[in-house]
C-alpha cells in the first residue's frame, strides 16, 4: 500500500518536505525532484533530518546534476534515480502524491 | 453531457488542500473540480491539511480585493454526496483555530493518522 | 501500465512543465501507455503555438506537440482555465466572439471531466506543478 | 510622488496581478503618477485580449486596458518574456512568422529596457510576484 | 533611510517571512499582504515572533478580511492598512523590498 | 538602441537573488537583466541569499534536464562592469557550500550586515 511521495521545492524555501515527512506512513517512498534535490547531498542544515527517516530517499540525479551537485556527495541513505527510474518508482508504488 | 462516466469503475479519489484561498487560485480549482467530479461517482475524500484549512474559515469577506467569495460552496457539497471532509488538527491549532471557526461539519484527523487516510486512496489530486 | 499526467504550470516560468515532459518521455521510452496529459491552472499556457522561445533554448510547446504526433499522447487543456488565460482554439473563439486563436496542434480544449476519467482510467496519476 | 510598479505573475492564478492593480488604482486616487507598469515573466499573460473569464468574475485584463484609456498608465510588456510565452502583437506578429497576434488594447510590448528606466526615473519601485 | 518590507506567502508555507525579519534593519517596517496577513491575528504559531519584533508590522486589511479574520483579533503590535494606507507607506519609506 | 539611457541619472540597484537555479525562471532573468541593464550605467550590486547562492554553485550541469548552462555567464560579469557581488556567508554554511564552491570571486557579508547594503540603496529589484 506504499505512497510515492514527491517533493519538487528546497525546504529551505517552503516548508513542503517536513509537512511530507510528518505525515507519511514508515513503507513510503520520497522522491526529491527540480529544486527539492539541494538537500540530497551531506553538509546541508537538513542532512540530520534525512538521515534519520524510515522512508526511503530518492533523488532525481539530472535535477542534482543541473543544480551544480554530485552523486558522490549523496547522504547515505538517498537514492539517485534517473528519469527511466523515475518512472519504476512510480510503477512500483500503489499511488503517487505530489506536494505541491 | 461530456462531464459524466459511464465506464461503472469506482475509485477512491482525495483531494488534498494544502493553501490558503485567495492567494493562488488552487481552492477554487479544487471546489470547481470536486463538484464536477460528482457526477462521476466516485468515492470522494476532501482533506484540508496546513493552509488548506483556512478555505473553510468562516466570515470570508474576499469583497474588498473583488474576488468571489466561493466558501459558502462548502455548505453545498453535502448534496452532491460529499461528506467525507477532514481536517487535520494539529493544523488547526497552530492557527489559532477550531472546529468552530469552520463554514461545516467535519472529520478531525491527527497529523499522525492522516497517513492512513491517503492508504486507502486510488487516486491523489493535490491543489 | 496506463499513465496519466496533470501539468499545473505554464511553460520557462517553473521547472513542472518540463519535468513532466522528461517524465512522459521516459515512461513511453519504457513501453507504458501514457494515455493522457492534462493542462490545469496555469498549465494551459503549454498550448500556445505563438511562443517564439530563443533560437538556443528548447522549444515546449513544440516539444508537447510532437508527442502528440509521433506517440499519440492525448493532450488536453482545461476549458475554464483557457478562459481564464485566454488559450483559444476555432469553437472557442466563435463561441466566445473573439478574433484570433492560438492552440496548437496536438493540443485539444475540454472540461474538468476529462481530469477525472483520466484518474480513473490510468493505473496511476503523477501530478507536476509549483 | 512617481511611482513604478512591477508583475511578475500571470492573471487568476496568483493574487500578485490583483494586488498590483489594486495599489495601482489606490496610488492614482490618491493624486500620484504611475508611471510605469512593467509585466515580466509570467506578468506578460495579463496582456492578453484572449480571456473570457466567467461573468460573475473580475475581467483582469480589461480592468488593466481601462487603467491605460482612463488614466494613461503605461502598460509595457517584457518582450523576451512575451516570446517565450506566446504573447504577440502586430510587429511580434510579422518578426516572428506567426499566423495571429493576441496582444491587449492599451499594451505594449518593449524591452527590460522600460523596467530599468522606470527604476531610474520613478521615485518608488513596487513589485508584486509569487 | 527605512526600508518597506512586503511579504506575501504565509510563514506556515514558505520562510520568506522569517527570512525577511533575520535581515532588516530595526528602522525599517514589514507589511503583510495576500496569504501572509493570516499570521497578523492572535493565537497562531507565529504570535510569539511577531509580537518581539523590533520593526512596525502592517497588515493589508481585505486581504485579512478575505480570510475570515478581522482587525479586532490583530495582534498588539501590527496595525491594519487600507490600499491608501499601502500607498502612504510606500512614499514614506525610502524603498520597496518585495521578498518574493 | 532602445536599451541605452540618457537621462544622466545615477541610482543605486540592488538585484536580490533569493532561489535555485533551474526549478524556475528567475536566476536566468535576473542575470539577463543585469546584462542590460549594465548598458545604463547605474551602480549596480548583486546580493546572493537563501537559495540564490546556488545560482552561482560551479559545476552545474543542465544538460540532462535540457535547460542552458547559463551560470558560465557569471564570469563575464566583470567585462560588464558589475563587480559587486556579495554573497550571505550564512547561507554559504546551512547549504553546506564555501567560496570554494563558487563561480566566481565574490564579496561575503554575514546576515547582520545585509540591511546596511540594502540601507544604501534607491532601488532593490527582487528575483
Amino acid at each position: 500500500m506504499a505512497t510515492l511521495n514527491i517533493v519538487n521545492k528546497s525546504p529551505f524555501e517552503k516548508r513542503t518536505l517536513e509537512q511530507c515527512l510528518s505525515r507519511i506512513a514508515e513503507g513510503d517512498s520520497v522522491l526529491l525532484i527540480e529544486d527539492a534535490s539541494v538537500v540530497a547531498v551531506t553538509g546541508t542544515a537538513y542532512a540530520e533530518l534525512l538521515s534519520g527517516c524510515a522512508q526511503k530517499l530518492y533523488v532525481l540525479s539530472p535535477d542534482l546534476a543541473a543544480r551544480g551537485l554530485t552523486d558522490k556527495e549523496l547522504l547515505g541513505t538517498m537514492t539517485a534515480v534517473d528519469y527511466p527510474g523515475f518512472v519504476e518508482l512510480v510503477t512500483e508504488h500503489e499511488r503517487v502524491h505530489s506536494w505541491l | 453531457m461530456e462531464d459524466e462516466y459511464e465506464g461503472g469503475v469506482v475509485k477512491k479519489f482525495l483531494y488534498v488542500n494544502r493553501r490558503a484561498p485567495h492567494g493562488t487560485v488552487y481552492a477554487l480549482e479544487s471546489l470547481e473540480t470536486v463538484l464536477i467530479g460528482a457526477a462521476f461517482d466516485q468515492d470522494v475524500s476532501v482533506l484540508f491539511i496546513d493552509d488548506g484549512v483556512f478555505q473553510l474559515k468562516k466570515q470570508q469577506q474576499p469583497e474588498g480585493i473583488e474576488v468571489k467569495n466561493f466558501s459558502k460552496t462548502f455548505r453545498a457539497l453535502e448534496m452532491y454526496d460529499v461528506e467525507q471532509l477532514f481536517v487535520e488538527s494539529e493544523s488547526l491549532a497552530e492557527r489559532g483555530l477550531s472546529e468552530d471557526d469552520l463554514l461545516v461539519d467535519v472529520e478531525l484527523v491527527s497529523r499522525a493518522s492522516v497517513h492512513e487516510l491517503v492508504d486507502q486512496q486510488d487516486v491523489i489530486l493535490s491543489f | 501500465m496506463k499513465i496519466a499526467v496533470l501539468v499545473n504550470e505554464g511553460p520557462y516560468q517553473h521547472q513542472a512543465s518540463d519535468s513532466a515532459y522528461h517524465f512522459v518521455a521516459a515512461a513511453l521510452d519504457a513501453g507504458h501507455e501514457v494515455s493522457r496529459v492534462f493542462f490545469y491552472h496555469d498549465g494551459v499556457n503549454n498550448g500556445s503555438r505563438l511562443t517564439t522561445p530563443p533560437q538556443d533554448d528548447r522549444h515546449i510547446q513544440k516539444r508537447w506537440s510532437a508527442l502528440a504526433e509521433e506517440k499519440s499522447v492525448d493532450l488536453v487543456l482545461c476549458v475554464a482555465a483557457c478562459q481564464r488565460r485566454g488559450l483559444v482554439d476555432e469553437g472557442e473563439r466563435e463561441r466566445n466572439g473573439k478574433d484570433a486563436s492560438n492552440i496548437a496542434e496536438g493540443f485539444r480544449i475540454s472540461g474538468l471531466g476529462q481530469l477525472l476519467e483520466a484518474g480513473i482510467e490510468a493505473d496511476r496519476l503523477v501530478t507536476f506543478g509549483d
